[in-house]
């Protein structure tokens, strides 16, 4: 039933994931500095960060405890996990009947979990005030999250991704007007996730307004890498379903090897115009206050329920 | 001898005796003996009838058919184990010094011939006699009720007194419009209110008459019964007389007076347009059950509540009775037993707790199962079976009407929804801190008589799961004597 | 097995158990003759009945008629596939609890052990008898058993007024609950007078006395499964009681009310009308959402896990709503589809809701404490507990690979399908519930991380708490045996699955099985591999993997050096416990965000307070919004009748004179 | 009236006489007047039974006559003087509503009970079928006596002119109820006055009176 050309696709996939994220993470802090008409800082800069960081020593505090060591470790590997159910170069995928899109949003939630507890572990207060913030943005955003899912999925009557970037790559041009409100949606739900302007911001350890960097104060060397590289992942998989759901072509369909080697240009291509996208996003709006967030990701929830009611309304005889 | 005439001679007999020797020290015993006598006495005559059937006494004078000598076999036993409880209970009052030797004395032999009386009610034919017993009942616990002879106990004797007397003449009232209308029928004879007789002719009964005698009947005995609104005796009597009364008033004196209403009802019903007479005992029945129950929320005393309780319990019977059908009646006998059966074991429960405590008012009982679980777990269970609640044998009956009441009486779901609800919420809340939590209670002189309280709730609780089947046979044949 | 049908060996049993609650009150006061010999009997017995539950599942249903009953009806028992998936789900988390039980239960705390051990295997007794129980009668004896005997368990500790009263309003509830399942059954026997539930299958009943049966029913189990408006005994019954039979009421008893509710909708009533289903659903959804918010803002940690018990039986009921309509419409598939989904979650909240609470009872036994703002950082202390607890958040916040996903999922895939139902405000309507069913999971995520992250990370907010010590063997036995239910039904759902497919089959005539048997054994996909697909294993596997080979990567390509300093935390590393956040303070953004859903009563701190101090109170609206209201009606009335008792004999006489001439003039034949 | 024989006539005759006793007692302030009043009516119902007795041939009623002579003529209205005298509470009987409003109350009590009578009475074939709808107001206005009075005697002799009532009813209309039952009654009646003869004494020996306003203490409200 796996086929080899599968495999390797997925193994590939995986590979790709771990080299692409750091990099995608570093373009769009490229961009950022571009467009705010700052100096850029290297391209490959994630790189040497991650090398640096697991060259040095860990400083773990006294009260750290094994969950706070064993975290960083969960939560790479779910975004391994999370990427390689993700379709990125082709459809033919051995692990994605692992997790469909509902489960892949529980694997996320998973990884959230284990860094909202290691965030709540050494016993700081913002290590608590990081972990109730991001919980908070996590109950938030995964209605909507979910609610997008459901709006590509009654189209393709799937939830497993494969069939559903299938469907959608390989589908007559027709226009799906819910197709636009679940985008929208996607994107304000992928800013929150990845704690990106205007929900949080990664470059800054501003104390009042920080969730993701509040969480991870206490992480050094090794631990700090790995989170910082699950993160670039996590970034990267949201791009790339972004991409895969709402712009699927050029993704191979099966075991066309060719098809496959195509895709990967194609693929950076695609990252790239995202990256400055996100930057772009990230340049002209401005962090907003945390009591804010609940109507941005209920804006993004209510777009995707629109979503799903004009699927039902409109389309349902497409 | 004849079961039946030693049913009756033994409380009597022994009632005039112990009007002379009430006050020895092993008196108590023979009011037990007595009592012992009579449930014996009662228990053979129950097996000869349910082994040949029916049978007569005094010429036609007495009757005792499947239908009363199921009652009979419970006051029987019922006063046995009162009697057992009074032993200690009289002793611990005498040596707290609220009983002299001469109340005793009259105690005893009023309690014997307050049984003469019950059975005599339970086992005539003759509706005449049945008043009379009934009015003779009335006078031995007046009696009874005042026996302390404290101001309070004197006021709810009086009450009971001039509210039952008055109570009591509308049913004279009744039997003299029923013995008009039944001697058009069967001509101006003796026979003429032997209820044999009566039920012979009763669809020739004129039914002008009836409806008015019934009315008189059901008022005059449902006062006695404690029918809202004619119920207002009723908790004075129970909570300032002695426990031992109260047991027997709740247990035993409401049933004769409702066993009463039943022989009319037979009659009224062969007489009647279908379900006039039924539809009387609905209406008083949900009325009581909800006043009742919305007076069990304000009480302070414990008897008093327990006095509620049994008023909201008649309501209910009344109630399945006035529905009538083979299911409803026997609900109504089972229920009549259950409660028997568990209001005197609380009565005796609750009798010791405040023997202990040297109150009746709730709030200065709490924790009677730290200092004798004993009687803690008694009132504990004795209420939760009063309540309603399975395994024991009140929830059987109460499962029967309210299955049948929600088919047949819809409307009438919501009454009892509330009225039990209420009740449930009012005796529970009061009786869980009497029974948990710290305590107040003292050591009695007298070791208290638990034997009746458990004995009570062992048959309540076997009667739940297991009714043996000579008695089921008995109560399908007394239901259906009821139509 | 030995020539007994399963039948007989649950009945033989639940005599056991009462064969051994009994014998604890041979030395009532020996605590370790009850709790190390009786206890572990019991859970032996558990595991038999569990296993007995696994094998009548698929055969076929036993019944038997025992002695004892009322008259015309005796005791009907029946052992069928529905019953056998709860009997199962009452063996294994029993077994786990009772195992637990037998080195939590102490001396010298309110109730004697022998009267404990009574009421213990009295409760798990009746319980079994619930399931098992095949005529009206039985039922109601065995379920008010249920309830009594729980009642006992939970003022175990009698001498706390607070604890009385809760035991108070769980029994006040509980009562009325039956009395609506009493009545319901009334409404199905139809008025024959046959109250055997085989009766009740064969009669036919209109559609509108079909719904009165669905509505009490749902009413009367829905107030002891904790169904919003009916919930409030909940949250007061599980703090109150001790830990071991709180998991036991949460993980198993409201369980039972569930197994009514299916057996009565499904079993007993023929009709189906699609707008129960929208009741189910609605009542579910609200039950759901109000549990999960109120739980995340509880400062007690068995409060907390009340109110998320609360919400695991809102889902339940939407998915029960869920079925309802797809059955409604015939369309079996689907309706079991969303009825295994039920079925599994109430496995799954078995297995970690009991966990949960038994680990709140670790907790209670080291610290003394329940209030979360005195707890944390145990993970130190307690590092055994608070592994196995850790479990028990992830299931219960419903998250891959643990148990409590896979029925989240399931439900999930269910509420997809609603478009294709042939009512186009249900297809409106269904999606848009599936949308908060998510916001739920995602809230009780919320509710989990706090309470594992409060009592067990952080540093210690108490100076006693370093005296707290890890449970002991039998403890940490029950939790271990738990802990291994969560994950097996995490991990292995389609086995599961498969087995509990006899009882959809039975209630609906189509289950998942064949789809599921196409597929491997690792494998969930219940309509179709393309359509969706779960493999918890290899999710687990994957991640488990992952980190192992990063660790070994890191450390061969590296190394694998570590420090120890003090925290960084922005430079206010000095700051001491009381910086962390308060089980309060955790929840604010939850006050703030559904502030209406609340009734809270704060107190800030002024400007210039000497000793400035901040708290929060919540409370639940249905109180003030239902039941004080309630309370004071009826005390308002019975202020009014008690007002015929006003000691004149005159007005007495005057009311037997009124209702003689009412019924004079009035009641004329 | 000419068609009703003259023994009905007369038997009507005592009847009113006892309404009219009825309403007398019912106006009655004094204690010990009420006490005579009450004399009067067992009185004319023993003449009414008397008569009905002669008329009809019936034995037993004869006895009933002598018993209602006995107990209700001579023996309670004894035990209620010596009562009256030795508690010393002959004088006014106050009552609780004015005595014109009682009256009036009452006439709509008797045309309430004759109403509800008539049909009955139509069916009977006694010769004083007239009498059960008098019987009836006699006990009404018996009952209205009780609501209205405060002591405790006035009560008592209340409910004794309401058993009256009772036996008009028995005797008049339907010529008596069985002797073993009349005798049973009688025994009731009289055993029932002794303890409450004992009652006064101790009720006065609690209260300092007999006034039943001191007996309100046993309420819920």
């Amino acid at each position: 039933m796996i086929s080899v050309s599968g495999l390797i696709g997925q193994v590939f996939a995986i590979a790709l994931a771990l080299l692409l994220a750091p990099l995608l993470a570093g373009w769009v802090g490229q961009c950022r500095a571009w467009l705010q008409s700052r100096s850029a800082p290297p391209l490959l800069l994630p790189y040497y960060m991650l090398h640096k960081l697991f060259n040095k020593d860990v400083v773990l505090a006294h009260g750290a405890s094994s969950l706070f060591r064993a975290a960083p470790f969960i939560i790479f590997g779910c975004m391994v996990l999370a990427c390689a159910i993700v379709p990125t170069l082709s459809t033919d995928l051995p692990f994605a009947p692992a997790a469909d899109a509902l489960a892949l949003v529980g694997v996320f939630g998973l990884a959230r979990i284990f860094i909202a507890l290691a965030g709540m572990d050494v016993g700081t207060s913002f290590g608590t005030l990081g972990g109730r913030r991001e919980m908070l943005v996590g109950f938030l955003a995964e209605p909507a999250l979910l609610m997008v899912f459901f709006t590509l999925a009654m189209i393709a009557q799937s939830t497993s991704l494969p069939t559903i970037v299938e469907t959608l790559a390989h589908r007559e041009l027709v226009i799906y007007p819910s197709l636009a409100f679940a985008g929208v949606a996607f994107t304000f739900v992928s800013l929150a996730e990845n704690a990106r302007v205007p929900v949080d911001n990664p470059a800054t350890h501003l104390e009042l307004t920080m969730i993701h960097e509040a969480m991870i104060l206490e992480y050094s060397g090794r631990h700090l890498a790995l989170i910082e590289w699950a993160a670039s992942l996590k970034l990267y998989a949201y791009s790339c379903l972004g991409l895969a759901l709402f712009f699927p072509w050029g993704i191979a369909p099966g075991d066309d090897f060719l098809a496959l080697v195509a895709a990967i240009p194609l693929l950076v291509l695609k990252l790239a115009i995202g990256g400055f996208l996100l930057a772009g996003i990230e340049t002209v709006n401005a962090k907003m206050r945390i009591f804010r967030a609940p109507e941005f990701l209920g804006t993004a929830f209510m777009l995707a329920v629109l979503g799903l009611l004009v699927r039902l309304l409109l389309e349902a005889r497409v | 001898m004849d079961f039946f005439v030693l049913m009756l001679a033994i409380p009597l007999v022994s009632g005039a005796l112990l009007t002379v020797v009430g006050e020895r020290d092993w008196a108590p015993n023979i009011n037990v003996l007595a009592s012992l006598g009579t449930f014996l006495a009662a228990a053979g005559l129950t097996v000869e009838i349910v082994a040949n059937g029916p049978r007569f006494a005094f010429g036609e004078q007495f009757f005792i058919d499947s239908l009363n000598v199921f009652f009979v076999t419970l006051t029987a036993f019922v006063g046995l184990t009162t009697s057992i409880f009074s032993g200690p209970y009289m002793r611990n009052e005498r040596d707290h010094g609220r009983l002299s030797k001469p109340r005793l004395r009259l105690y005893k032999s009023m309690y014997q011939l307050f049984m003469f009386t019950m059975l005599a009610a339970l086992t005539t034919n003759n509706l005449g006699i049945l008043w009379v017993a009934m009015e003779a009942a009335t006078l031995t616990t007046v009696l009874l009720v005042s026996l302390y002879r404290t101001p309070a106990s004197l006021e709810a004797a009086w009450k009971y007194f001039i509210l039952c007397g008055v109570g009591i003449a509308q049913a004279l009232f009744g039997t003299v419009l029923l013995y008009f209308a039944a001697e058009r029928v069967l001509g101006a004879t003796g026979n003429a209110l032997l209820w044999t007789h009566l039920v012979g002719v009763k669809a020739q009964l004129e039914p002008a008459i009836m409806a008015l005698a019934f009315i008189f009947l059901l008022v005059g005995y449902g006062t006695k019964v404690g029918l809202a609104p004619l119920h207002n005796w009723l908790p004075d009597a129970h909570a300032e007389g002695p426990t031992p009364v109260s047991a027997v008033l709740s247990g035993l004196l409401l049933n004769v007076a409702l066993y009463a209403i039943l022989r009319c009802k037979v009659l009224a019903d062969g007489a009647l347009p279908e379900g006039y007479a039924g539809n009387l005992m609905i209406g008083f029945g949900l009325f009581t059950l909800l006043v009742a129950a919305f007076f069990l929320s304000r009480q302070k005393d414990v008897k008093r509540m327990f006095a509620y309780s049994s008023i909201e319990h008649m309501g209910l019977i009344t109630f399945a009775f006035g529905m009538g059908g083979p299911i409803a009646n026997f609900a109504g006998l089972l229920h009549m037993t259950m409660h028997s059966l568990t209001k005197s074991a609380i009565f005796f429960a609750v009798g010791h707790a405040s023997q202990k405590t040297g109150t009746q008012l709730i709030e200065n009982i709490s924790g009677l199962i730290r200092i004798n679980p004993l009687i803690g777990w008694g009132l504990m269970l004795g209420t939760l079976a009063i309540l309603g609640m399975p395994p024991f044998g009140v929830f059987a009956s109460e499962f029967m009407i309210l299955t049948h009441a929600m088919r047949h009486y819809p409307w009438a779901i919501p009454i009892l929804l509330l009225a039990l609800g209420v009740a449930f919420a009012s005796i529970f809340g009061k009786v869980q801190p009497m029974v948990f939590g710290q305590t107040t209670a003292r050591r009695l002189p007298h070791a208290p008589a638990i034997t009746p309280v458990f004995l009570h709730l062992g048959i309540v609780l076997m009667l739940g799961l297991w009714i043996p089947p000579y008695l089921t046979r008995w109560f399908h044949e007394a239901a259906r004597m009821l139509g | 097995m030995f020539g007994f049908l399963s039948l007989d060996l649950l009945l033989i049993a639940a005599v056991a158990w009462l064969v051994i609650g009994v014998a604890g009150l041979l030395a009532p006061g020996n605590t370790r003759f009850i709790a190390q010999l009786l206890f572990p009997v019991g859970a032996a017995i558990g595991i038999g009945v569990g296993l007995i539950g696994i094998a009548a599942l698929g055969a076929p249903a036993e019944t038997a008629v025992l002695a004892i009953g009322l008259p015309d009806l005796p005791f009907h028992l029946r052992l069928d596939n529905l019953s056998a998936v709860f009997a199962l789900l009452l063996g294994f988390a029993s077994a786990g609890i009772s195992v637990y039980s037998a080195g939590y239960f102490r001396e010298g705390k309110g109730t004697a052990p022998g009267l404990l051990c009574v009421e213990y295997h009295l409760f798990l007794a009746s319980m079994l008898m619930v399931l098992l129980a095949d005529d009206a009668y039985a039922f109601m004896v065995a379920w008010e058993c249920m309830a009594l005997s729980s009642f006992f368990l939970v003022t175990t500790d009698h001498r706390h007024d607070e604890i009385r009263r809760a035991g108070f309003l769980y029994l006040l509830i509980a009562h009325i609950g039956a009395i609506g399942i009493l009545l319901c059954f009334g409404v199905m026997t139809g008025g024959a007078g046959d109250y055997r539930f085989a009766a009740m299958r064969a009669m036919e009943l209109t559609p509108a006395w079909s719904s009165a049966a669905f509505l009490l029913a749902l009413a009367g189990f829905g107030a002891k499964a904790g169904l919003v408006p009916l919930h409030v005994w909940l949250p007061e019954a599980h703090p109150a009681a001790p830990s071991p039979v709180s998991a036991l009421m949460s993980g198993v008893m409201l369980k039972t009310a569930i197994y009514g509710l299916l057996r009565v909708s499904f079993d007993l009533v023929h009709t189906t009308i699609w707008w129960w289903g929208v009741v189910a659903l609605a009542v579910g959804l609200a039950t759901a959402l109000f549990g999960v918010l109120y739980s995340t803002v509880q400062s007690d940690m068995k409060r907390l896990l009340a109110y998320s018990s609360i919400e695991n039986i809102g889902l339940i009921a939407v998915g029960i709503g869920l079925t309802l309509v797809f059955h409604a419409y015939r369309m079996e598939a689907l309706a079991a589809l969303a009825l295994t989904a039920v079925l599994y979650h109430c496995l799954a909240h078995a297995g970690f809701k009991s966990l949960l609470f038994l680990c709140t009872g670790s907790v209670l036994h080291a610290t003394k404490e329940r209030s979360l703002g005195k707890l944390g950082g145990l993970i130190h202390r307690m590092p055994w507990v608070a592994w196995l607890a850790l479990a028990g958040i992830i299931a219960g916040a419903g998250l891959p690979p643990l148990s409590g996903f896979v029925s989240e999922w399931l439900l999930l895939q269910g509420f997809l399908f609603s478009p294709s139902l042939p009512h186009p405000w249900l297809n409106m309507i269904v999606p848009v519930a599936a949308a908060l069913v998510v916001l739920v999971a995602a809230l009780a995520g919320f509710a989990m991380v706090k309470f594992y992250g409060i009592i067990f990370l952080g540093q210690m907010r108490e100076p006693a708490l370093k005296d707290a010590h890890d449970a002991g063997p039998w403890e940490k036995a029950g939790l271990v045996w738990l802990t291994l239910v969560t994950v097996l039904l995490g991990v292995l759902p389609s086995p599961v699955i498969l087995r509990l497919d006899a009882a959809t089959r039975q209630l609906l005539g189509a289950g998942l099985a064949d789809t599921l048997r196409e597929q491997g054994w690792w494998m969930l996909a219940p309509i179709s591999a393309e359509r969706a697909s779960y493999e918890p294993l290899l999710v687990l596997a994957t991640i488990a993997v992952v980190l192992m080979v990063t660790r070994w990567l890191v450390r061969a390509l590296y190394h694998g050096r570590v420090r120890r300093g003090s925290p960084w935390d922005c430079g206010y590393h000095f700051e001491g416990p009381r910086a962390q956040d308060t089980a309060e303070g955790f929840s604010q953004p939850i006050r703030r965000i559904f502030e209406p859903m609340f009734r809270m009563e704060r107190h800030f701190p002024a400007a210039r307070d000497k000793q400035p101090y901040y708290s929060v109170k919540v409370e639940d609206h249905f109180w003030h919004w239902c039941y004080l209201p309630i309370a004071r009606l009826a005390n308002s009335i019975s202020a009014m009748i008690v007002a015929l008792q006003g000691g004149r004999i005159a007005v007495y006489l005057m009311y037997s004179f009124i209702t003689l001439l009412l019924l004079l003039l009035v009641a004329r034949p | 009236m000419s068609s009703i024989p003259f023994s009905a006539q007369l038997i009507n005759l005592f009847a009113a006489a006892i309404l009219l006793l009825g309403f007398a007692m019912l106006a009655q302030r004094r204690n010990l007047a009420l006490v005579n009043l009450f004399a009067f009516q067992g009185l004319c119902l023993c003449l009414a039974t008397l008569t009905t007795a002669i008329s009809t041939g019936q034995t037993h009623l004869f006895y009933s006559a002598g018993l209602t002579l006995a107990l209700k003529v001579v023996a309670l209205p004894w035990i209620l003087y010596r009562l009256v005298r030795q508690l010393n509470v002959g004088g006014e009987a106050e009552a609780l509503i004015n005595i014109p409003t009682t009256m009036l109350v009452g006439i709509v009590l008797v045309m309430i009970a004759f109403n509800v009578a008539l049909p009955i009475s139509e069916l009977s074939q006694t010769i004083t079928r007239g009498t059960l709808g008098i019987a009836l107001a006699v006990v009404m206005l018996a009952f209205l006596m009780m609501i209205t009075r405060q002591k405790a005697i006035s009560q008592v002799v209340g409910f004794l002119s309401m058993e009256n009532g009772l036996f008009l009813a028995a005797t008049s209309a339907t010529y008596g109820m069985p002797m073993v039952v009349e005798l049973g009654i009688a025994l009731d009646v009289l055993v029932g006055m002794i303890i409450l003869g004992v009652f006064f004494f101790q009720i006065r020996d609690q209260f300092d009176s007999l006034d039943i306003r001191h007996m309100e203490k046993l309420k819920d409200n």
